[in-house]
């Protein structure tokens, strides 16, 4: 009984964790942007007044049932990926599912937030939102394939697929994966691009074409929730590379420096770029980051 | 022949010979009148398409003149040669008004005649084109006429806020407000 | 019976949509096969408001015509007064038209990079632009008392003559504008994702140019030189010395390369006004403003607009009224029509790019 | 009475009886050929696997008796047959010729029980060619043989069953028995080019079956005409018996030293896979969709069975179970709108999900399983094909089959959004939920699919039974089925489906009672015609749900690789055909010296021929 | 203070905290005045550091710019918008023609008195108005949310009937769907 209790406030304070440290990149993100482009920026809070907001709203309309229901796979797809992976190298603490799953099962529980979240955007029968959805997911092919590929690459090489299995590498050798093999990392960068959808691959949620795509029905406490699963899935992936290519963390503080080092790679790469057409954006992945993936297979197996 | 004639007299004088019965007028540097009859309008923009390089479309444009009862077409174009603005001008019955459709020599003739069509009610026999243009569930006279009184219809149909009323002078109720004197100049702008 | 294909809204309500307008797109799969654009969400009747105003009292509407540059219509107006009435303009009254012409398609080219970028997902560039575009507005707001709306070019000349230290602040705006597009250029030409994304897109031909009347940059970008400012100079353009930017191809490509290279130009403009401003009388002083009238007579004023020719056809009939004033604004052949063909076998995504970079201003195709 | 015996004759002669109970009482027609199957079903699973038949026909020694390999895809057969037997009460009221049908029907569920009961290469052709026929008859029902889509399928069908033909000649002129037991125990005796010929005759004879390219161009067509209730069992069984002899070919004819016949093979299923799910992507219609969808999902089976590791087999196998399992739900969905709506083009519908609320629900857990996301079956499948191929090294086959399933994504949203989501229109506002009798068989299914996402043990069971009979020894440690919950690929790294289950569910519940319960008073619905349409009236004509060219972008951005369709091929060479046809034409000029001259010389090509390679 | 029906209790204070620092403002240019919208949005104004922001759509809005007159055209657009905005919602009337017409008071197809059609709840005057007034308009309107005052879709809801005739007086074809929150 005892256990189950610790688990269960386990996963608590990891999903707290997630949310306030998601919350507060997604208000750097913000910050940052409004400081380069020569503004003040709203408070580095703001998102936290934005969701409260969004959750305090009083009406709220969904054309269905499956719209009622698609925020709530994107939240359960974040939270059970956040399970899944481990935020600390060591210690009791946050370690909950880590060791029922390992990283090709990660790669599919990623998807399925999306996959949810589109039938919730296809029910409202919005064509912005279908459209938008045709765009993410062609999107998602085109960066899986590179994103595996890196994945394959560091699993032939050091013959595990769990994600502990590869800090423990990490800690044994010394060495972050991303110096181990450096061509993994890049595609997996490269992918990390498109999961991000910042632009140049921004192309789902595009306000100029399609109008805020999947989400332009949602309102109120729906979009609160997909915002809160937004910055816990932002948090997943953060914490998913730093594991894998960065050597884990082994407190709070290397964990937070190591995934913001690493998420100002999209939010920079953002700033400076416009936005692809989707075929542009498959294209893309299908090129360099292709490359690389192939390359780092080649330097896994032999 | 010592006179040396100008570019617009010259086009002038081509348009008269083209056309029989065709009033021209030079009236400035640049700007030539043709006054022309309704059944004309096509053949002389075409002409001066073809023949006389007349290639850009300006403009097209409707008069009211409510008191002879008339519509006056106007007919813009621009040659990039000569220069010239070629305005070829006709005059319309005002009871039931129509004019040959021209939005096969330039297309962009298509928008301003549905834009005369539902601003003044002017027909074009056998023009395609959406009925609604700028207006919408529109069923009172065509609102460009001059017929049309605006302000009776914005009395008819609008709210208006009380306390509004024409060529009203505020400003000295501003000051008595705020507590402040006009100050001079102002004074010498008001109307009284 | 519906539609087979998929019907989407282009507007009026959309972030993608320059201005109120709406096109209404027939999609397969996000490939346009038919788009019908609706107009008249702006319509303010200000032909007709003209109608019932005297001469004077018109200055304050026609600036109203297009929001983002209202000084074009207050000049072509003036003009199409000045041919009936046969009124003469001081030398410095031109001069100082030319500059409020040149600043506002300064301020709006910068409003543009704005636009062309937002509408392609650039913001950074969007919000350096317009936030140094208030410096423009400043100088604006120096001169004319106005940010957006001057009122500030009349019929025999302009408002007033310019503050004391004008030109020095003109010249220092310039400079720092001049450095800052540098900026937005490196951002937003030299991205190779900028280049894929307008390279092929929206292609006008020069037959349909000439045949939609295509006015402007757009007409510029398809390789044909006219400029009203060359080939019928106005003002004090016939004294200036500065280039039309003509370029190849027809696409959002080369209408954003006319747009570069002009807006160089405009510099370069403000700067040999300021330097060849002439000393004398800036406005030739009408009668009483509200008994003015004007002989019977029209005219066609057209102008140079930064999207292309502006142009007022006036008429009078001798009284204190205008009998008809009758815009035609550059986006009134190809925010419409042309808009509708082009933008068949186009891309969703490129929609509201082609739009912008065609300078689609709704309130000026309506008034 | 052998069971085995009796089990056919069931089979066949019910057969013969619906067809002419049909003729006298079509009243009972319904209620017999189900008690029939479910009495077939009965049957079948006291029969057992020890059970054996020997017998002479002709002096040709013949066996029959199932294998526990054979008895694994003989569940999938009987189970589907019953349900889509059931199905089809419904689904095919009101049709003509349903004597024909149902006898058709019944023959190939017998003949694919003869398929799997016999123990001898020409008990086997036999019952394959039975198949083979009326599956051909029961796709020409709908009509006349438009487009030649029948033919097509027949042709391909005889160019398989005539390597077989060859195949089985050969093996008899080295071994002298058609017996499988003596063909497998001196197989390898024979010289190792012959192997791999009569290896890859065979394999063609199944590859047309299941649809493996460049055999498939048949089965979008073959499957998407058929009546649904038969594409069910079509696709979801008949196409196994393909999958079945790809097992008995790779797994007993192959020596480990051919190890480049398991490549070749694998990546041909890579390829199947991936340009069928393009290709399945770029359809519009629902059911020629899952027709290329089938083609695919067999892709993975074979790739799995063909990566010859303990894993990979039983991905193979699991996932050959499972296939069957949710592809005839689907086919059955897809069915059920038919009939209800009557299209299947989902340019032309939407917005059922009011309308058929439990179709939709069975469409949905069917869906999510063949798009392997967790926590349904079609997750154990995949991750075990990818830990298979992954630790045995296939690392770039294992990239073929990631960007096939996840471009079955697109699909699998495709078929969710295109029938059931998007607008509602009024069009479909008369449209009622499928009769009773059809939606209980895609529930059931559904409900294997779930089950087997957390507990596969049940599937995995007798799939491990099979694999034993295939050589490969159990290594998932378990005492029941019910324990079964952890799957651990050979570097040790496991996936715990219980606490996937627990987790998702949990979560997605929390979620769930949460957001409803939050501001429960002023939530509403609104009718999908209200959405924000940028701030314009919707009008009656506008279409506003995203139909045609579902995936124009991701068209475009793999249009090199679908510029030009396997299709095409076959009618270039079609066409070529014709023109050697026309010049052999003139051969045969009426002169019946001529012909004589042409038979002997044939005649004196295949002694040389025959005595040269095959020694007869 | 514990009878006082009118205090705000400690969620209604967060709550209000809460709606006007975020404030999440539909992308709709009704008129001219959108021309100020984007110089106040960006870096000399920035109203994004006043938890001002844009939405795509009127699903995820809070806040309604009308910016200009309102021709009827767009009138039944803004309704419609309106009316498809999920509570609370306010609206901020933009410029002189949303007060009394404006420029346009005798123009046929402009309305002059908006709030007769949709609750207003903070007007900013001028034509056109400064970034420096359009946000001391969000200030006011922050004011009034914290004060628990800004209740116009209280009101349109409450009169809804009154609005609707008021409505059906301009726009003559109404093929609108009824209100539905």
């Amino acid at each position: 009984m005892n256990t189950i209790l610790i688990q269960i406030l386990g996963a608590l304070a990891t999903i707290l964790l997630a949310f306030i440290v998601g919350m507060f990149y997604g208000g750097a993100h913000r910050k940052v942007i409004a400081r380069i482009q020569n503004r003040v920026g709203p408070p580095i809070y703001q998102n936290f007044i934005d969701v409260l907001k969004l959750y305090s709203k009083e009406t709220s309309i969904n054309h269905g049932v499956m719209q009622h229901m698609g925020p709530v796979f994107a939240i359960t797809a974040s939270i059970t990926s956040l399970m899944f992976v481990p935020i600390l190298t060591d210690g009791n603490w946050f370690s909950n599912l880590n060791f029922s799953g390992d990283l090709v099962f990660l790669v599919y529980m990623m998807v399925f937030g999306s996959l949810g979240m589109a039938l919730g955007a296809g029910q409202t029968g919005n064509p912005n939102s279908a459209i938008g959805v045709t765009r993410g997911l062609s999107q998602m092919v085109g960066y899986e394939i590179p994103f595996v590929m890196a994945m394959v690459a560091l699993m032939t090489q050091f013959h595990t697929t769990s994600i502990t299995g590869m800090i423990a590498v990490q800690q044994q050798s010394g060495t972050w994966l991303m110096f181990s093999n450096p061509f993994a990392f890049m595609a997996a960068i490269m992918a990390m691009l498109g999961m991000f959808s910042y632009a140049p691959f921004d192309i789902v949620t595009a306000p100029a074409e399609v109008s805020s795509g999947p989400i332009s029905e949602f309102g109120g406490k729906y979009l609160g929730m997909m915002m809160t699963s937004g910055s816990i899935f932002a948090f997943v992936k953060l914490a998913l590379f730093v594991d894998i290519f960065m050597g884990g963390a082994s407190n709070l503080v290397v964990l937070v420096i190591k995934t913001f080092a690493l998420y100002m790679i999209p939010v920079l790469y953002g700033v400076i770029s416009p936005r692809y057409r989707t075929e542009q954006a498959i294209t893309y992945f299908w090129k360099w980051p292709l490359f690389f993936g192939f390359i780092a297979i080649l330097y896994a197996a032999f | 022949m010592g006179t040396t004639y100008s570019k617009e007299e010259i086009l002038a004088q081509q348009l008269q010979t083209a056309f029989e019965h065709l009033i021209t007028e030079v009236v400035r540097k640049d700007t030539v009148f043709a006054f022309a009859t309704k059944e004309q309008v096509s053949s002389i923009l075409l002409y001066a398409k073809e023949k006389l390089g007349y290639i850009s479309f300006v403009h097209l444009s409707c008069v009211d003149w409510l008191e002879s009862g008339e519509f006056e077409l106007v007919y813009i174009i621009w040659s990039p040669e000569t220069k010239i603005n070629l305005f070829v001008k006709t005059r319309l019955d005002r009871e039931n008004p129509s004019m040959e459709n021209t939005d096969m020599i330039w297309r962009q003739i298509n928008t301003y005649q549905r834009e005369i069509r539902e601003m003044f009610g002017v027909e074009f026999p056998g023009f395609v084109g959406e009925k609604e243009f700028i207006l919408e569930d529109w069923e009172d006279a065509p609102p460009m006429r001059r017929d049309f009184d605006t302000l009776e219809y914005v009395n008819d149909t609008f709210f208006e806020r009380e306390g509004r009323e024409d060529k009203q002078d505020v400003r000295e109720r501003i000051a008595k407000r705020s507590g402040e004197e006009i100050p001079d100049f102002a004074k010498k702008y008001s109307r009284e | 019976m519906r539609e087979k294909s998929t019907t989407l809204y282009l507007g009026p309500q959309h972030p993608g949509i320059t201005g109120n307008m709406m096109v209404k797109l027939q999609l397969e799969g996000d490939t346009i096969v038919k788009a019908t654009t609706h107009v008249g969400y702006l319509h303010r009747a200000f032909e007709k408001l003209i109608e019932r105003r005297n001469w004077m009292q018109s200055t304050t509407i026609l600036c109203r015509f297009c929001v983002p540059e209202p000084d074009p219509p207050e000049a072509a107006f003036a003009l199409a007064v000045e041919q009936i009435e046969g009124r003469e303009v001081p030398e410095r009254g031109k001069y100082l038209r030319s500059l409020v012409l040149e600043l506002a398609r300064i301020q709006s080219f910068m409003l543009w990079y704005a636009g062309q970028n937002g509408s392609a997902g650039l913001y950074t560039v969007g919000q350096w632009s317009v936030g140094d575009r208030n410096y423009v507005l400043d100088l604006f707001e120096e001169l004319t008392g106005g940010r957006i709306y001057h009122m500030y070019i009349w019929p025999g000349g302009v408002r007033r003559d310019i503050p004391e230290g004008f030109e020095d602040k003109v010249l220092h705006t310039m400079d720092y504008i001049e450095k800052r597009i540098d900026d937005y250029d490196r951002m937003m030409f030299d991205s190779a994702i900028f280049q894929k994304r307008a390279q092929g897109v929206g292609i006008i031909s020069k037959e349909k140019a000439m045949e939609w009347g295509v006015v402007g940059a757009p007409l510029r970008g398809c390789g044909i030189g006219h400029d009203v400012r060359k080939d019928n100079p106005y003002d004090a353009y016939d004294k200036l010395d500065f280039q039309m930017g003509i370029f190849d191809g027809g696409d959002v490509w080369a209408r954003a390369k006319v747009r570069q290279f002009e807006i160089r130009q405009s510099i370069s403009m403000v700067r040999q006004i300021i330097q060849n401003l002439p000393k004398g009388d800036y406005l030739n002083k009408m009668p009483n403003p509200m008994k003015w009238t004007i002989p019977a007579g029209s005219a066609y004023g057209k102008v140079e607009s930064v999207r292309g020719e502006f142009g007022f056809h006036v008429v009078s009939d001798g009284s204190d009224k205008p009998r008809r004033v009758h815009a035609r604004g550059p986006a009134y052949a190809h925010g419409i029509s042309l808009l509708e063909d082009i933008l068949v076998g186009e891309n969703l995504a490129d929609v509201s790019f082609i739009m912008n970079s065609l300078g689609v201003c709704p309130p000026e195709i309506e008034r | 009475m052998n069971s085995l015996i009796l089990l056919l004759i069931l089979m066949f002669g019910g057969a013969l009886f619906a067809f002419i109970l049909n003729k006298f009482v079509p009243a009972l027609r319904d209620i017999f050929v189900v008690l029939l199957m479910l009495g077939v079903s009965y049957l079948f699973f006291s029969t057992g696997i020890s059970n054996r038949l020997n017998f002479d026909v002709l002096g040709i020694h013949m066996q029959w008796g199932f294998t526990s390999a054979s008895y694994l895809f003989g569940i999938i057969v009987v189970v589907l047959g019953s349900l889509a037997l059931i199905y089809s009460t419904a689904y095919m009221k009101g049709k003509d010729r349903l004597g024909y049908f149902y006898m058709n029907f019944l023959f190939s569920i017998g003949a694919m029980l003869g398929i799997l009961m016999s123990r001898d290469l020409i008990s086997l052709f036999f019952f394959w060619e039975i198949m083979t026929w009326s599956s051909y008859f029961i796709v020409i029902y709908s009509g006349n043989d438009v487009d030649r889509r029948g033919l097509k399928y027949m042709i391909f069908s005889a160019i398989g069953a005539y390597s077989m033909l060859m195949a089985i000649v050969i093996v008899n002129s080295f071994i002298g028995s058609f017996l499988l037991e003596d063909v497998f125990a001196s197989i390898f005796a024979i010289g190792s080019g012959y192997q791999i010929a009569i290896a890859i005759l065979l394999m063609i004879g199944f590859g047309v079956k299941s649809a493996m390219m460049p055999l498939h161009v048949w089965a979008p067509r073959a499957y998407s005409e058929s009546p649904m209730s038969y594409t069910a069992v079509f696709s979801g069984a008949l196409s196994k018996m393909g999958v079945f002899g790809f097992a008995l070919v790779l797994f007993n004819l192959v020596s480990t030293q051919n190890w480049l016949i398991n490549e070749v093979v694998a990546w041909l299923a890579a390829i199947t896979s991936v340009l069928a799910t393009f290709y399945a992507v770029i359809q519009s219609d629902a059911k020629k969709l899952l027709a290329y969808s089938s083609i695919a999902q067999i892709g993975y089976i074979i790739i799995g069975l063909a990566s010859n590791t303990y894993l990979g087999v039983m991905a193979g196998l699991f996932l050959a179970v499972l296939h069957a399992v949710f592809k005839s739900t689907l086919f059955m969905a897809v069915g059920a709108v038919e009939r209800q709506v009557g299209t299947t083009d989902m340019t032309k519908i939407s917005g059922l999900i009011r309308r058929m609320p439990w179709t939709f629900v069975a469409t949905l857990i069917s869906i999510i399983a063949l798009a392997g996301l967790p926590p349904l079956g079609g997750f154990v499948g995949k991750w075990m094909l990818y830990e298979a191929l992954i630790t045995s090294g296939h690392y770039y086959l294992v990239i073929m089959v990631f960007l096939s399933s996840t471009a079955a994504f697109l699909y699998s949203y495709r078929i969710l959004f295109g029938m059931f989501l998007g607008q509602e229109e009024p069009e479909f506002a008369h449209v009622k939920e499928a009769p009773l009798s059809m939606l209980i068989p895609m529930l059931i299914l559904s409900g294997i699919s779930v089950l087997s996402g957390s507990h596969p043990g049940f599937i995995l069971e007798p799939i491990q039974s099979a694999m034993a009979s295939f050589g490969f020894q159990s290594n998932l440690p378990h005492e029941s089925w019910w324990e079964l919950t952890v799957l651990f690929n050979t570097w040790g790294d496991k996936v715990a489906l219980v606490n996937v289950l627990t987790s998702i569910v949990g979560v997605f519940l929390i979620a769930l009672a949460f957001i409803t319960i939050k501001g429960y008073k002023n939530q509403r619905y609104v009718t999908t015609k209200d959405i924000s349409s940028s701030g314009e009236i919707i009008q009656p004509e506008d279409n506003m749900t995203f139909q045609i060219d579902f995936y124009k972008p991701f068209e475009r951005a793999i249009w090199p690789l679908l510029k030009r369709k396997i299709d095409d091929y076959y009618t270039d060479f079609g066409k070529g055909l014709e023109a050697l046809f026309d010049f052999v034409r003139r051969f045969y000029n009426g002169n019946g010296q001529f012909y004589a001259i042409y038979v002997m010389a044939f005649l004196a090509l295949l002694l040389i021929a025959g005595t040269k390679y095959f020694g007869f | 203070m514990y009878n006082d029906k009118n205090a705000q209790t400690i969620v209604d204070y967060i709550q209000n905290f809460t709606r006007k620092n975020s404030l999440f403002m539909l992308a709709y240019g009704t008129g001219c005045g959108a021309i100020e919208l984007p110089a106040t949005l960006t870096s000399r104004y920035d109203a994004e550091r006043l938890g001002v922001r844009g939405a795509a759509t009127p699903r995820q809005a809070d806040l309604l710019l009308i910016t200009g007159y309102l021709s009827t055209k767009t009138l039944k657009r803004v309704i419609r918008v309106y009316e498809q905005m999920q509570d609370p919602k306010y609206v901020i009337g933009f410029g002189s023609c949303t007060i009394n017409g404006g420029m346009y008071w005798d123009s046929y197809n402009t309305i002059k008195l908006l709030d007769k059609y949709i609750p207003v709840d903070v007007y900013i005057n001028g034509c056109m108005p400064r970034p420096e007034s359009v946000i001391s308009g969000f200030q006011e309107l922050k004011r009034l949310i914290a004060a628990g005052k800004a209740d116009g879709a209280k009101k349109y809801k409450e009169n809804l009937e009154w609005y609707r005739e008021n409505q059906k007086k301009v726009l003559k074809n109404w093929p609108l769907v009824e209100y539905n929150w």
